[in-house]
């Protein structure tokens, strides 16, 4: 099974986008950071008590699935769209929801566009082997707009093209528009325009098949949303799990009883995760957050005690 | 009695048949047809190099930490400085590259020793075919002698080029061979065998057998037993250079005239011993100035790995390009590029083109 | 056999015919097991991951769009459409880059040539510059660097109804009215016309020597005959034109940039290796050819015409074909700057919504090895055509 | 019919012919003869223009060598050239070269063009070879078919540049006795050649050249019995002994 | 020593060998001649399977010729050839290919090898060009080496392919004189040549084959003074006008 093959090679190997800043991005020394890194990284954290055993595969949107389905990663955590297709006849599973995200566009705000809707016309930058290409087909398909596709093989080189003017915009989704950006020369001059034409629900995805792994990918993600919601940070995790009497937390944090054996992990799996990578909010906040070049507002991301749509299932 | 001959003077040809004016006459303006050609050529090298001069080198800034330190209006060469290491190394830790220096540095050592007289040049080729290998690996990869380990997946630059390239000609050669001298044989099976394998490479295009490399390998490999993409993709390359290869030297075998076979097979050696002491020596080195262009071309078709998502000297420039305090200078980068690959080729095929001549006024003399 | 066999069983190993036949039942069994065994693990990875297989992908809706296509294609095609799509613009792209490559190639190969050492040189450092470099730089070259550097639309270069921008080349579409059925009438009419004056003029040189100039007036025949026609047909055109529009230049017919970018990038670095055959081929010819046609009094433009060029073609033909099959192949990375052939459409964008590498990687390397083998077919039988006009 | 004035021609720096004075009446035979490198080839090849002299006249047929191509053409029709390696179009058939200047240069239609090839190789007794192509007939018919081309553009003079020097023993007689039939029949002819046989049997004039110029011009019998300079002596020592 | 019993030979439908039947006794000397084409070369062949025959049995030194590799390399350990176009390495030295066989086939060392390698060297009167290369030396000498070569393996049965015939007369005698010397010395051989002066000298018999067959065989002074064939007549009067 793919978590014994992982414990033997003694790290995870993880395909990754080649560059979208705040999910996942390499600094000029090849350090990863970003949502989807962590997302690994937390993987790893419960496996091995270590989030830092994990390896990099950087993928371009055409490469990734059959990388995945080649067995060459173990998981995909490469802001993937779940859709029915990919679940179904690729021989993938999602796992939990790490980003809820939706395709809008970018466009030079001298071009004076204030809508989606006035794109009828123009041409349209973005990367190939994605559900952007699909989406965009569908917006102007149903609005009855004319456009021009250029399907770029790589995101940064799309991104390129609209940026030397071969588009009028670039698609994909919010949360990449915002990231790619801030890559550009000048982000101000650029805005992002107000319709989101789709769903997309980004998460890491596992080959079909292998259930206990896949368990492993989703509580991950669980558990931090799970300790954002209950105030757990990895400051405060070690005093908690110390002190506290919840026995909800007791449970998470294997203080009491072994809910790492039900995964095939050790009983403070939880908590490595919550110590060493953080709860959800925590992620979200040193990623994509207001404070970060890429600047996202919490929004639909939030908690749903919160008015968003993180909810996890109880760890129980 | 005769008369006794006296040769005439030999007198200098009238001024218009010699010296530069001539030369301009003859080579430059010899006909209306020329005169038009030489002035459009003029036209065509004032429209080209005074803007290059003047964006490349006069108004060129060399200096600088971003875009916005490029000032002159022209190349912004500080580009190139700023992010030299990466396009030599790629992402290769760079306390660690001293590694890779070490084991070019050793290669020229290795080689260069070639030239020395005493040196048994057996003994050479197999440190440089078999020991040096493991060596420059060990090197490389690191874990060995507190050698830090470092991925492969942080290779790139122009060591992954010439990696590549080095790797996919030196493990194609013997592959080569073997095919080259299956396709001769005159057994039915291994035969076709080789002719398929090689006609089939050579039908499609090098990206189609890298993506399978890439991406298809593994799903004909049981679960659980993977490789590096980098082993996959030298794979790829191998066996796409194995069947250029192997009609380079297929060309070599079939100039060998049957007298040498036939003279072998007399003297009692056995197949393989008259291949490897009388036929392959001969048809290898008719081939060689072959196998210089099979590199060449390898070396420059392994700009391709980068459409797999590999990041080599051509696919470090690209990435550069796209950093927002660099926007603008593609240009210089494949500029850069350019030249680097440029010199390299051309250097290779110059140096093939005086292999060949000095094959040509060697020991052949019939 | 020999009919009297020394028939002893150590023997066995070492008779010649048992020992080939031996290593070659083992290589085949090899290749058996290896492919069965590749097989075999396909198929249970495949199955284990609920992978779907075969075909049945080209019926569905493709559901994206494609950059040019010259067959009518929307969204709601089908992947096979898609693909035929993506065929027929590798195909135009590699015509097109043929016959680009080799002008090229022929006009650099002959400056080479030339004995104007000024142009001699600009040729020769125009080769030895293009098939150094990487084709993917030249495309890269082309794409992000050249073409990006056009104008805005909003600024386009215009010239007459011509637009020229970063977005590509625009020109007039021409509309076909009903009348134009006498048009294309008069045109086949005036190519057949031409056709019978130059039968004439061949018969008239056979019968009476005197050569007529059958080629210029041909060409003068068609464009008066057209013109008539479209004089009587009352100019049953009407051209779309292009117009700025909001964002673009909008109608008239459009040559993107991505196509742009690959087909100069495909022609002038084919075209330098062509360069090079050409010159290869015409120094093949020995000088004395020039100097005996020259004694017999014909004029250089005769001589290249009746005695060099078929002689040099021999030696071109054959490598000329396999750089138009290499221009074939190479035309592949178009993909990496948009352009939607082959590999962009199948192995990129069909490969990737339905998950299926086996099949889509399979289509493409079967549509490069038929095109292969057609090439090499024809250079087999090319050669032996020549080889049998030598002896 | 062809006459040198104070002919010079350089390569270069160097002097190939040095003041060529010399005429040849119509109907004229001459033979040159010299030493390897003394520029019999470089004079030859001045009278159909193949070479550029730089200083003096060449007149051919009353029309001056120059760098009008009217001229040149005119010159080259009349003149005929065989050379030493043959020197035929090896993708057209016998036929085919022998017809290809008498269709193209002299717009010849192409049945007359065939029926006088067809003369020309039965003169030179080779016509059933005619559909044949070069590479499949031997040296000495290929020479045989060289000057049957020649004589095809009815030239009025033939120049021969070392016809034999190409060929094996047996096929040199072949070619030889074509050439002593064209002389008898009167054809104005210059011949490089070594062949002091035949220069014996049919020159008018001998004309012996070293180092760029020409050193003595006689007719044969005075020219082998008894020759003027020393230097032509040594040279048929030489020859003679051979 | 060789025995060819019944020997037929095809070449696709072509039939070269027909009932070969003939022997050879130790310390033989066998000249065959023949016109071109009548299968002198390919029955030579079969003796040391260069060639395989069909039909009918070849046996050497005792040991029966088939598809058996341990007796094709047994017979070629024993079988010295010498070829019309020398078929020396090119890329080896002198010594080298003479050193070559006697290491890889006969495990010799080296140093024994190259002694043994000088000493037929001197034989053919050429140890001085041992560390030439083959496209160094004359035609003749080339074939010295070959011979030599052949030596090397010290074989029991020598097999010459028209040895002389691409050799210029000069050199012809080189090396038949070498051969003769070899002949002397007991060495059975078999030869095929056109030199009848080297077939009267030494030969024990010659062989006179006509389209496959062996056409007669006989001692060289009834061979030749009394032949009892019209074909071998007309043959010999053929061979020795020329
Ligand atoms: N194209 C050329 N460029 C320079 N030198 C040349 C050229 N052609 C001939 N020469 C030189 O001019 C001299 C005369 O040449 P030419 O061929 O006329 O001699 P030749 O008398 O015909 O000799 P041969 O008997 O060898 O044919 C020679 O020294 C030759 O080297
Ligand atoms: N490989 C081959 N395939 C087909 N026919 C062959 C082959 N080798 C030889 N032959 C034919 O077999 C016949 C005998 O050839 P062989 O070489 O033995 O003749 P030979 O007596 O040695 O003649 P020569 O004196 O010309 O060497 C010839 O007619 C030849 O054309
Ligand atoms: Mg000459
Ligand atoms: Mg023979």
């Amino acid at each position: 099974s793919t978590l014994d093959d992982v414990k033997s090679k003694g790290f995870i190997q993880c395909g990754v986008s080649q560059g979208v800043p705040g999910f996942s991005n390499a600094d000029s020394e090849g350090n990863w950071t970003g949502i989807d890194v962590d997302a690994c990284r937390a993987t790893a954290a419960a496996i091995f008590g270590d989030a830092q055993k994990v390896k990099f595969t950087p993928l371009s949107a055409k490469e990734r699935f059959t990388a995945l389905q080649s067995g060459e990663i173990d998981v995909l955590s490469r802001n993937t769209t779940w859709t029915y297709t990919r679940d179904t006849s690729l021989g993938l599973d999602f796992t939990a929801v790490n980003f809820y995200d939706g395709q809008g566009f970018m466009a030079r705000k001298d071009l004076g566009v204030e809508s989606a809707m006035d794109l009828d016309g123009a041409t349209v930058c973005t990367e190939q082997g994605t559900t952007t290409e699909l989406n965009m087909a569908d917006f102007f398909r149903k609005h009855k707009l004319s456009y021009v596709p250029v399907v770029v093989q790589k995101a940064d080189e799309a991104l390129a093209a609209y940026a030397s003017g071969r588009c009028d915009v670039f698609t994909t989704d919010k949360s990449g528009l915002a990231a790619h950006r801030s890559k550009l020369a000048e982000p101000n001059a650029h805005m992002i325009l107000p319709e989101t034409i789709s769903k997309e629900p980004l998460g890491p995805v596992v080959r079909h098949g292998d259930n206990q792994w896949k368990d492993i990918v989703t509580w991950a993600m669980f558990v931090q949303v799970n300790a954002e919601e209950m105030g757990i940070t990895s400051k405060n995790v070690a005093k908690i799990k110390g002190e506290t009497i919840d026995p909800g937390i007791k449970r998470l944090l294997g203080a009491e009883g072994d809910m790492g054996a039900q995964l095939g992990l050790p009983a403070d799996w939880a908590y490595n995760i919550i110590a060493q990578v953080g709860n959800y909010g925590e992620v979200f906040e040193r990623n994509v957050g207001p404070s970060t070049p890429v600047g996202l507002p919490r929004g639909i991301n939030n908690l749903w005690t919160e008015g968003g749509v993180m909810y996890a299932p109880p760890v129980r | 009695m005769a008369i006794e001959f006296k040769p005439l003077p030999s007198l200098p040809p009238p001024v218009n048949s010699v010296g530069a004016v001539a030369w301009i006459r003859q080579n430059l303006l010899s006909s209306p047809l020329n005169i038009f050609l030489t002035l459009f050529s003029f036209y065509v090298l004032y429209l080209l190099i005074p803007p290059v001069v003047e964006w490349g080198i006069l108004t060129a800034t060399f200096d600088g930490a971003s875009k916005a330190a490029c000032t002159g209006g022209g190349a912004c060469w500080a580009f190139i400085g700023v992010y030299f290491d990466q396009f030599m190394y790629g992402l290769y830790p760079s306390e660690e590259t001293w590694r890779i220096n070490l084991a070019l540095i050793l290669l020229v050592i290795l080689i260069g020793t070639f030239a020395v007289k005493t040196v048994n040049k057996l003994y050479l080729s197999i440190g440089i075919i078999v020991v040096y290998p493991v060596i420059a690996y060990f090197l490389f990869a690191g874990g060995v002698f507190g050698l830090e380990v470092v991925e492969t997946s942080l290779w790139g630059g122009l060591f992954l080029t010439t990696l590549l390239g080095v790797v996919g000609i030196v493990a194609s050669f013997p592959l080569g061979v073997l095919l080259a001298l299956g396709r001769r044989s005159n057994m039915p099976i291994a035969k076709s065998v080789c002719i398929v394998f090689i006609e089939t490479i050579r039908a499609v295009p090098l990206i189609t057998i890298l993506f399978m490399a890439s991406v298809m390998i593994p799903l004909f490999l049981p679960e659980g037993m993977n490789f590096n993409k980098l082993l996959r993709v030298l794979i790829g390359i191998t066996l796409f250079s194995a069947a250029y290869m192997a009609e380079v030297i297929r060309g070599g075998l079939q100039a060998i005239p049957k007298g040498q076979y036939e003279a072998a097979d007399a003297m009692g050696l056995t197949y393989w011993q008259s291949m490897v002491l009388v036929i392959l020596p001969q048809a290898l080195k008719l081939v060689i100035p072959g196998i210089v262009n099979t590199f060449i071309g390898l070396f420059k078709d392994t700009t391709l790995v980068y459409i797999v998502g590999m990041f080599d000297l051509l696919g470090r420039i690209q990435a550069a390009t796209h950093d927002a305090s660099w926007l603008g200078t593609t240009i210089e980068g494949y500029a850069f590029a350019g030249f680097i690959y440029w010199a390299a080729c051309f250097g290779m095929s110059r140096y093939s083109m005086r292999i060949e001549r000095k094959l040509e006024t060697g020991h052949k003399r019939n | 056999m020999t009919d009297k066999t020394t028939s002893s069983n150590k023997s066995f190993l070492n008779d010649a015919g048992n020992r080939a036949l031996i290593f070659q039942v083992v290589l085949l069994a090899l290749v058996v097991f290896v492919g069965y065994y590749l097989f075999s693990n396909l198929q249970a990875n495949l199955a284990d991951q609920g992978i779907s297989t075969g075909f049945g992908f080209l019926n569905q809706p493709a559901g994206f769009p494609v950059l040019i296509h010259l067959i009518e294609y929307t969204e709601a095609d089908t992947y096979g459409r898609a693909f035929i799509v993506a065929l027929i613009n590798t195909v135009v792209i590699s015509l097109m880059g043929i016959v680009l490559a080799t002008v090229i190639g022929v006009v650099m190969g002959l400056a080479r040539l030339s004995n104007n050492w000024l142009v001699a040189r600009l040729a020769t450092v125009y080769v030895e510059t293009l098939r150094n470099i990487p084709l993917l730089l030249q495309m890269f070259f082309w794409y992000f660097a050249v073409l990006a550097t056009l104008p805005h639309p909003k600024n386009s270069i215009i010239f007459a109804d011509f637009f020229l921008n970063k977005r590509g080349i625009y020109s007039p579409n021409p509309i076909f009215q009903d009348g134009f059925g006498i048009v294309i009438a008069g045109f086949i009419l005036s190519i057949i016309a031409s056709i019978a004056l130059i039968v004439w003029a061949k018969k008239r040189q056979t019968r009476t020597g005197l050569w007529f100039p059958a080629y210029w007036s041909s060409l003068g025949v068609i464009v008066v005959i057209t013109f008539l026609a479209l004089v009587v047909s009352g100019f049953p055109i009407e051209f779309d034109l292009p117009q700025k529009s909001r964002f673009n230049v909008t109608g008239g017919m459009v040559l993107p940039p991505e196509f742009v970018a690959v087909l100069v990038a495909l022609s002038t670095y084919t075209g330098a290796f062509i360069a090079e055959i050409v010159r290869a081929g015409i120094l093949s010819v020995n000088w004395g050819q020039t100097e005996a046609a020259r004694s017999l009094g014909l004029k250089d433009s005769l001589t290249q015409r009746l005695i060099v060029l078929p002689q040099a073609l021999r030696v071109i033909i054959p490598p000329l074909t396999s750089q138009f099959l290499n221009l074939a192949k190479n035309s592949s990375l178009g993909a990496a700057i948009a352009y939607p052939e082959l590999v962009a459409v199948v192995m990129g964008t069909t490969l990737n919504q339905t998950g299926q590498a086996i099949e889509n990687i399979g289509l493409c390397m079967l549509v490069y090895g038929t095109l292969s083998l057609t090439i090499s077919m024809f250079m087999n039988w090319y050669n032996k055509k020549m080889s049998l006009m030598e002896r | 019919m062809i006459e040198f004035n104070d002919v010079n021609k350089w390569y270069g720096d160097f002097h190939v012919l040095k003041n060529i004075n010399f005429s040849i009446k119509k109907g004229e035979r001459i033979v040159v003869c010299g030493p390897s490198g003394s520029g019999k080839s470089t004079m030859t090849r001045c009278i159909n223009r193949l070479e550029e002299h730089q200083k003096g006249e060449i007149i051919v047929d009353g029309i001056e060598m120059n760098n009008n191509l009217k001229n040149i053409e005119a010159i080259r029709k009349d003149v005929g050239m065989v050379f030493q390696h043959f020197n035929l179009f090896p993708h057209l058939t016998i036929l085919e070269n022998l017809t290809l200047a008498p269709i193209w240069v002299r717009k010849m239609p192409k049945k007359q063009a065939e029926e006088m090839a067809m003369h020309y190789l039965e003169r030179v007794k080779i016509a059933n070879q005619a559909l044949k192509y070069p590479g499949q007939l031997s040296g000495g018919q290929q020479q045989r078919v060289a000057i049957a081309r020649g004589l095809c553009m009815q030239p009025r003079i033939m120049l021969f540049d070392e016809p034999t020097s190409a060929l094996d023993p047996e096929m040199i007689k072949e070619v030889l006795d074509v050439m002593v039939q064209l002389a008898e029949e009167g054809m104005t002819m210059v011949c490089v050649t070594h062949e002091m046989g035949f220069a014996k049997t049919v020159a008018d004039r001998v004309v012996f050249m070293d180092a760029g110029e020409i050193v003595e011009a006689n007719e044969p019998h005075e020219f082998f019995d008894n020759p003027q300079h020393d230097r032509t002596q040594m040279f048929l020592s030489q020859i003679l002994n051979h």
